[in-house]
């Protein structure tokens, strides 16, 4: 039981960092290895809101997911936009030195000692015994409670607007999604913006519930299997895939080695990949046709 | 009196996508030395019959005899190495490689280079790239094509562009030459230039020609014969003036502006 | 005034940055401190440090330039275990003596130990666990179940097997060990391995972020047993009141500031006023000792007269261990090692003793642990 | 002539800051009118018709001199997707479709330029599907698999349902068989007639699509060489040789009397 | 964008046409800069020599790398792994056997090309980021092998490499590591650059470009994929024997997947493709973080802010890779060519039209 409820706690973390993959790469191709320290960033934003207004630390969250979406928006209008049509591979790097210089402006900002918003807030993470005998605190609840929001939430705009097609149609040939009239920059700056915006969602939580410092942006590394084996362009992949991935992880934990834990599960997704290569929900990306 | 065997025999040949039946039993064959045409409306399947050919399909049924072989459901570099070369609809050139690169990959099959003689280039290696580079100089001031030597692909008109896929096959020094819709794009002037080329490649060079196009006049013109394609199945197929004569041709492909 | 030149590379930035940042900072601001009253024997030290990174191919060329170019007489590594072998081989082809302040110490420093090597800090994986783990029994009135907990690198490896062990050795159930790859994003499943497992007393040895997060994993999954880490004092002394359990131990080998000594405080001042934001005791204890090793050395101090001063040194850093750092010809850990544990009493809100200062002869101990290991 | 829809003026472009591609092109096409290029190949033609529906900043292309002016505002340094706002679109020779969305996804990424007096999104769908049929059988289609011509009628398909006022189609009939190809060219002549459509056209099947064009350009070595009236350009000697394979004596060339292999003179770049 | 190594006119055989040094010029310019390289030691501070024996390692990696990626088109992210392969082949060799570096670092080839068999086999299956995924795994499993026998054997802080020896004499210094890593260098270089102009080369490309073309005219796409992983894995986990030789040591922690990371940066930001590009790009970003120290060592600070520097020059570092991308995404080589251009063409700014 504690390893289902384990399961769910772990899985909805990986999948709010992954949609933010999803969203970027549905929408542009581009691999936003940034992601964590974006994340990150948006934990810091929530600590210095918490801190400077002592007192009202729930007025805080809404702030700094603002901040994260415009952070998002804000990346993509200086960064990522000046590498539209060139080499992806140097689009995915930009990204890699934004990831360092985020780094670096937060050691400057912080220091690289760790930081605890929840005890700053004044609020308790508690433990709420479930039915079975297992566990979960709140945190562990609300983000279970965010990932589904979150889930629905895109995929109900998506299926609304027409926006997912022209998304993707912009990642498969942005000049040719221009010409037949798609704002393209309107396009990828809201991809950005909702990436981060969840990557928001998943900082405040993580932060709460585990410990702010510089360096936690590596879990954004490790929700990015999620992404990939749910098919990088598909929402629908990640919640399958981010349920699978910390349900191995969690039965690697237990019953193979610890040790082995984030690589067991890595292993046993490439066995899948190679059934699927396109990932679990993916679309083929390269057509092959002559 | 026995006819000679031909070069290319393709034997009911069936090919579905799904529950789309893109062949549906074509038989087709291609003596040594002609020109066969083959044409017909669009997702006839024309392009599929090449594939299968070529190896880029799996046929589900039928069978494909090459010089009295059988290649049916052989890799692509395999067929390759028999000797069939082909062009493609869509040009489907190396993009970033030289006019001359492209030229030079067509010589694949005849070069033995490997790591280490590659790597070395001394030796053998040095004697091999100046024997292939002189074969793809040929072909290069064939199709008249010298000026753009050293132009990647890719800043090239669609027009040139298509004559590099020509040269690139070319370059194999192909038996069977499968081609797609060389002249789609071109001005008549460069259909001139191209049906100079595709009849000096045929009497020259001794090449077999399996041509899909959809200029009626080029191919009427060029061709020893026309096969039909239409909706998977054949309905037609012979001398140029009595199949573009059949009435069911008519109505099935050429339409008004064939006859105009 | 000619300086004595010292180098030092460490993680000031990058993933261990949380460990040694302030680390540096201290040892920094205790030498401008020395500058600022004259120096030693009348000359100044000049400082000159490199950040690695927490990267073993950044803190070989560091010590490169440091000792090569910059011709320091002392080098100290402040940084993770990683960046000690390429710091070594630099060491040795140029004989400069090399002083651990800050990071674990390697083998190289115990007996018999390699003439250029020193180390100040307390931990010592092996001897640390074995303490601990006979701390543990000696403590609790029930059987002890241990599970141990541990971040996947060599180093805190080597340090759990000692403490699983000695356990056996001595009595104690090893119920469970998880061992926790470096990017553990959520460490609740390891946690809640250790609670099924029924463990009583967790101990871990690592890195800080990978001893208290499986603390405060075991605390969301509602467990009540005993935990004893490693207590690194600058985040002990920020968790202690934050969580305010009282079953948290710390197995230490320098005072933490909760306890409230007065000398510890002096020190804190101290640091403030020389620009670090922050106290971390080992980075002072480092300092003390390069102090006292270039005095020993007088003047003009070459690198062989350094190190052949400091074989023989004998350092006290008084209020913050229990005992002496004394470095002999074929021991260059120390002779003896002090230990004290802690625990947080909540209604007097600081850290109280659970047990004094402790010593534990070293070369002893190295022969009794290696044959429990073998 | 009437005031022009599109002016281009002195155009030049040029590719990776060394290659010149086109160098003073003006051109006009006013408003209703069906305009054809022609030209061999490498002549300029796509460069042209790119320059006018603007490149993404990232193309390695620049106009280096000249001024599109549309409906007399000028849309030279527009973003691509601005100047489709405005109502021009562009099938373009190769890309034309979205390879890895299904037929259906292709049609809809489609942004209508104008609001269609009183017609719906369903009906224009249905009209692109009433003209070609093959595409509603394959809506389900990964794009990326249709054949050459049924790429084409899907790029159609989609400008159309851009509803431009300005429709730039580089290269119509390719790869079309001529059944198709032919009702094309008369449901271009439709839609101009019924939509006030206004069209510029690259097309290599000279002789229909001069017969219903207005006007027309051609272009050699990315200069205007010649530019007439259609019914003046469908009469002119050299269009006839060069462009119709009519020969000096009026009678149709067969492609067999190439056989004697004369080297034709050829500029290369 | 490629061009003509001089006028075709000017020369009388195939080869002369296609020698690397066609021009006289070129040879000058080779000349000159063989004649400074050579020199370098005389003027070098240790810690410049030190960055340039880490550049020549650099190099051969970032050779390797962009075979696989640049010319074959398939994204590898084992590079570490591969580089670790390499480097512990060599340390456990030397360490457990004793073994001389001549066998030891043949020996690391020979593990870097079974390994590249290894990685090379889901190519054929898997495409882009999938693959890389699957060349990520290798790297884990590398890794977690080396670091079981570290801990296994008693290693925890790494193993000590001896310098390499031949007979009585031993490669020690920086001026004899100078040399001899600039001469590998060298060799790898030249080794690359005439793959990629021959056969083998084309194939690579080709499938890169194009993979359905390229078996339409008889290419193995097949075995040259794994062909190319297995040739860009030797000469990796060459790159890796290198490394533990220069360094004098090996341990897991330095193949963390951020040696990937700087890998791949090499790459592009030298220009996906080049030679010339993998060389510019691997000076480039062993250089920067250097430089940037050194520009930032520069500005005065009061000594009790100084640790802060050290996240300036964090930052820095990040920022100015960022704008060195935004600014040439193309990397090094387009400036490179850029520059050709310019002076080919000068005094005209752009080639006249023809005809
Ligand atoms: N790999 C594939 N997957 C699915 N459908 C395919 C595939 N290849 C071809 N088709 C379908 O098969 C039909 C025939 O295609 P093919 O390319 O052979 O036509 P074609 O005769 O060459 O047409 P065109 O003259 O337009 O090029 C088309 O409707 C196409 O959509
Ligand atoms: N990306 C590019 N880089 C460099 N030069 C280019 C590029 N694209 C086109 N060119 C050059 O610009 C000139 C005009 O090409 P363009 O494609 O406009 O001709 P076109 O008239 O459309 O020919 P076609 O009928 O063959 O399509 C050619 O000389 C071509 O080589
Ligand atoms: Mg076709
Ligand atoms: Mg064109």
């Amino acid at each position: 039981m504690q390893l289902l409820a384990n399961t769910l706690a772990l899985a909805s973390i990986y999948i709010l960092l992954a949609v933010g993959y999803v969203v970027v790469y549905r929408a542009s191709r581009v691999l936003n290895l940034a992601h964590g320290e974006l994340m990150m960033l948006a934990g810091y934003a929530f600590f210095g809101l918490v801190s400077a207004t002592p007192g009202h630390p729930l007025w805080a969250v809404p702030a700094a997911l603002v901040v994260s979406f415009l952070a998002g928006v804000g990346v993509y209008a200086t960064l990522v936009r000046p590498m539209a049509g060139h080499p992806l591979f140097s689009a995915v790097l930009v990204t890699v030195s934004l990831g360092i210089l985020l780094r670096g402006l937060v050691l400057l900002g912080w220091t690289a000692d760790i930081l605890y918003p929840l005890a700053v807030s004044g609020y308790k993470n508690v433990p709420w015994p479930l039915p079975g005998g297992a566990v979960l605190t709140t945190i562990d609840l609300l983000s279970i409670l965010m990932a589904v929001t979150v889930l629905l939430a895109l995929w109900g705009f998506f299926a609304r607007s027409r926006l997912g097609i022209q998304m993707r149609a912009a990642a498969e040939n942005p000049l040719l999604a221009a010409q037949r009239g798609v704002n393209i920059h309107l396009v990828f700056s809201l991809s950005w913006g909702i990436s981060t915006f969840v990557a928001g969602v998943a900082a405040i939580l993580y932060a709460s519930k585990v410990r702010l410092d510089p360096e936690i942006g590596v879990i954004g590394l490790r929700a990015f299997p999620v992404a990939l084996v749910g098919g990088l362009d598909s929402l629908a992949g990640v919640a399958p895939a981010g349920l699978a991935i910390a349900l191995l992880e969690n039965l690697a934990i237990r019953y193979v080695s610890p040790l082995l834990s984030d690589v067991v599960p890595f292993l046993a997704l490439l066995v899948m990949l190679f059934v699927r290569p396109w990932g679990l929900f993916g679309t083929k990306e390269e057509i092959e046709r002559v | 009196m026995a006819e000679p065997a031909p070069l290319l025999s393709i034997q009911d040949l069936r090919l579905a996508f799904g529950g789309l039946q893109v062949l549906a039993g074509v038989s087709v064959s291609v003596g040594r030395g002609e020109i066969l045409a083959l044409v017909g409306p669009n997702g006839a399947g024309k392009t599929s019959l090449l594939n299968c050919v070529n190896g880029l399909y799996r046929p589900d049924a039928g069978r494909i005899l090459y010089a009295g072989e059988e290649i049916t459901g052989w890799p692509p570099h395999r067929v390759a190495g028999r000797g069939i070369a082909r062009s493609f609809q869509l040009v489907e050139l190396f993009r970033h490689m030289t006019v001359l690169d492209n030229l030079l990959l067509g010589r694949h099959i005849h070069m033995r280079t490997g790591i280490f003689t590659g790597g070395l280039y001394w030796g053998p290696g040095l004697r091999e790239e100046t024997v292939h580079r002189r074969a793809a100089e040929e072909v290069l001031d064939f199709l008249e094509l010298g000026g753009y030597r050293r132009r990647p692909v890719a800043s090239l008109p669609y027009g040139v562009q298509k004559l590099v896929g020509i040269g690139r096959a070319l370059a194999m020094e192909p038996t069977l030459f499968l081609v797609d819709e060389a002249a789609s794009g071109l001005t008549r002037q460069e259909k001139e230039d191209l049906a100079r080329f595709m009849l000096r490649i045929k009497h020259e060079r001794g090449v077999t020609i399996l041509w899909v196009e959809h200029d009626v006049q080029l191919v009427a013109d060029l061709a020893d014969r026309i096969a039909v394609l239409h909706y998977g199945q054949k309905i037609s197929e012979g001398a140029p003036a009595a199949v573009l004569a059949d009435p069911v041709v008519a109505e099935a492909y050429l339409g008004l502006a064939g006859r105009g | 005034q000619e300086p004595y030149k010292v180098g030092i590379t460490a993680a000031i930035t990058g993933p261990a940055a949380v460990e040694y940042a302030a680390r540096v900072e201290t040892f920094r601001a205790y030498m401008s401190k020395v500058n600022s009253e004259g120096g030693i024997n009348g000359h100044p030290i000049q400082l000159g440090y490199e950040d690695d990174r927490g990267e073993p191919a950044r803190a070989a060329t560091n010590a490169k330039k440091l000792v090569e170019q910059d011709k320091v007489v002392l080098l100290v590594n402040t940084s993770v275990s990683a960046t000690y072998k390429p710091v070594m081989a630099t060491v040795t082809e140029a004989k400069t003596p090399l002083l651990f302040g800050g990071g674990v110490c390697p083998q190289e420093v115990f007996p018999p130990a390699n003439p250029l090597m020193f180390c100040t800090t307390s931990f010592a994986a092996q001897i640390d666990s074995d303490f601990a783990v006979r701390f543990m029994k000696e403590a609790s009135k029930d059987k002890v179940r241990l599970g141990t907990a541990t971040m996947d690198i060599p180093i805190a490896r080597i340090g759990i097997d000692a403490a699983e062990a000695v356990g056996r050795k001595i009595g104690i159930e090893i119920v469970g060990r998880v061992t926790m790859p470096p990017g553990t994003a959520d460490f609740t499943p390891f946690s809640s391995k250790l609670k099924d497992a029924g463990a009583n007393w967790v101990f871990a040895w690592s890195p800080w972020s990978f001893e208290i997060g499986p603390y405060e994993a075991l605390l969301n999954l509602g467990w009540q047993g005993n935990y004893m880490l490693y207590g690194h004092q600058q985040p002990i002394d920020a968790a202690y009141p934050r969580l305010n359990r009282e079953n948290l131990y710390a197995l230490v080998g320098a005072s933490i500031l909760a306890e409230g000594l007065p000398e510890l405080k002096a020190m804190q001042e101290i640091a403030a006023k020389h620009g670090a934001s922050r106290l971390d005791v080992e980075g002072g204890v480092a300092a003390v000792a390069v102090h006292e090793a270039l005095k020993a050395c007088g003047w003009p101090c070459s690198r062989e007269k350094l190190q052949g001063a400091m074989s023989g040194l004998s350092i006290t850093v008084k209020g913050v261990k229990g005992g002496p750092i004394q470095w002999s010809r074929d021991n260059h850990f120390r002779t003896e090692q002090w230990y004290k544990v802690y625990r947080w009493d909540s209604a007097r809100q600081r850290a109280v003793t659970a047990k004094e200062w402790t010593k534990v002869d070293v070369a002893e101990k190295l022969k009794e642990l290696r044959e429990i290991i073998k | 002539m009437t005031a022009s829809l599109l002016e281009v003026s002195g155009l030049e472009v040029v590719y990776n800051h060394a290659v010149v591609a086109v160098q003073g092109v003006s051109l006009r096409v006013p408003e209703g009118r069906l305009v054809v290029l022609l030209g061999t190949n490498g002549a300029g033609k796509t460069t042209t018709l790119r320059a006018i529906s603007g490149f993404l900043g990232s193309d390695n292309a620049e106009i280096t001199q000249g001024t599109v002016l549309w409906d007399g505002q000028r849309v030279g340094g527009l973003q691509p997707y601005e100047v489709a706002g405005r109502g021009i679109t562009l099938v373009p020779e190769r890309e034309k479709i979205f390879e890895t969305l299904t037929v259906e996804e292709n049609l809809a990424t489609a942004v209508p330029a104008r609001r269609a007096r009183g017609e719906s999104r369903r009906e224009s769908l249905d009209q692109v599907f009433r003209h070609f049929p093959v595409l509603f059988e394959r809506r389900r289609q990964t794009a990326g698999y249709l054949s050459g011509g049924e790429r084409q009628m899907l790029a159609l398909g989609q400008a159309l349902l851009c509803r431009p006022r300005l429709l730039l189609v580089d290269e119509l009939s390719l790869g079309l068989a001529p059944l198709i190809a032919g009702n094309l060219l008369g449901i271009l002549e439709r839609l101009r007639a019924e939509l006030g459509l206004t069209i510029l056209l690259v097309e290599q099947n000279v002789a229909a699509a001069l017969k219903i064009a207005d006007y027309g350009y051609v272009m050699e070595h990315g200069r205007i060489v010649y530019e007439d009236t259609a019914p003046r350009l469908l009469g002119h000697a050299d269009i006839q040789e060069f462009y119709l394979g009519v020969g000096r004596e009026g009678r149709a060339k067969s492609y067999r009397d190439v056989k004697q292999y004369r080297r034709k003179r050829r500029w290369h770049g | 964008m490629s061009r003509g190594t001089g006028s075709p006119y000017l020369k009388t055989t195939y080869p002369s046409d296609a020698a690397l040094l066609g021009t006289p010029v070129r040879r000058f310019w080779l000349a000159v800069f063989g004649l400074a390289a050579l020199g370098f030691p005389l003027v070098g501070t240790p810690v410049l020599m030190d960055l340039l024996c880490r550049t020549a390692v650099a190099v051969v990696g970032a050779h390797a790398l962009n075979l696989v990626t640049g010319y074959a088109g398939q994204v590898s992210l084992g590079h570490a792994g591969l580089m670790a392969a390499g480097a512990f082949t060599a340390g456990i060799l030397t360490e457990e056997l004793g073994a001389p570096f001549w066998l030891a670092l043949p020996a690391a080839v020979l593990v870097g090309a079974l390994f590249g068999v290894v990685v090379g086999i889901p190519s054929l299956r898997l495409r882009g980021l999938y693959l890389a995924l699957s060349t990520l795994a290798l790297h884990f499993v590398i890794l977690y092998l080396a670091s079981e026998y570290q801990s296994g054997r008693g290693f925890a802080t790494g193993l000590l490499v001896p310098r390499p020896k031949v007979g009585p004499w031993t490669l020690a210094g920086a001026t004899a590591w100078y040399y001899a890593l600039g001469g590998v260098a060298t060799l790898t270089t030249l080794f690359c650059l005439n793959l990629a102009r021959t056969r083998p080369g084309r194939a690579w490309m080709a499938i890169r470009d194009r993979d359905v073309a390229a078996a339409s005219m008889g290419v193995n796409v097949a075995a040259w994929k794994v062909l190319a992983f297995v040739v860009s894995s030797a000469l990796t986990a060459f790159g890796g024997g290198l490394w533990a030789y220069y360094l004098g040591f090996v341990s897991v922690e330095a193949f963390s997947f951020f040696l990937t990371v700087e890998y791949i940066a090499m790459v592009v930001i030298g220009g996906l493709g080049s030679v010339l590009g993998a060389i510019l790009g691997a000076t480039f970003v062993t250089v920067l973080p250097y430089a940037v120290d050194a520009i930032v060592n520069l500005v005065p600070v009061p000594d009790r802010v100084h640790t802060h520097l050290f996240a300036v020059k964090f930052a820095a570092f990040g920022l100015l890779m960022a704008v060195f991308l935004i600014l040439e995404p193309r990397g090094l080589v387009s400036v490179w060519s850029r520059v050709r251009t310019y002076f080919d063409l000068w005094p005209f700014r752009y080639h006249p039209l023809k005809g």
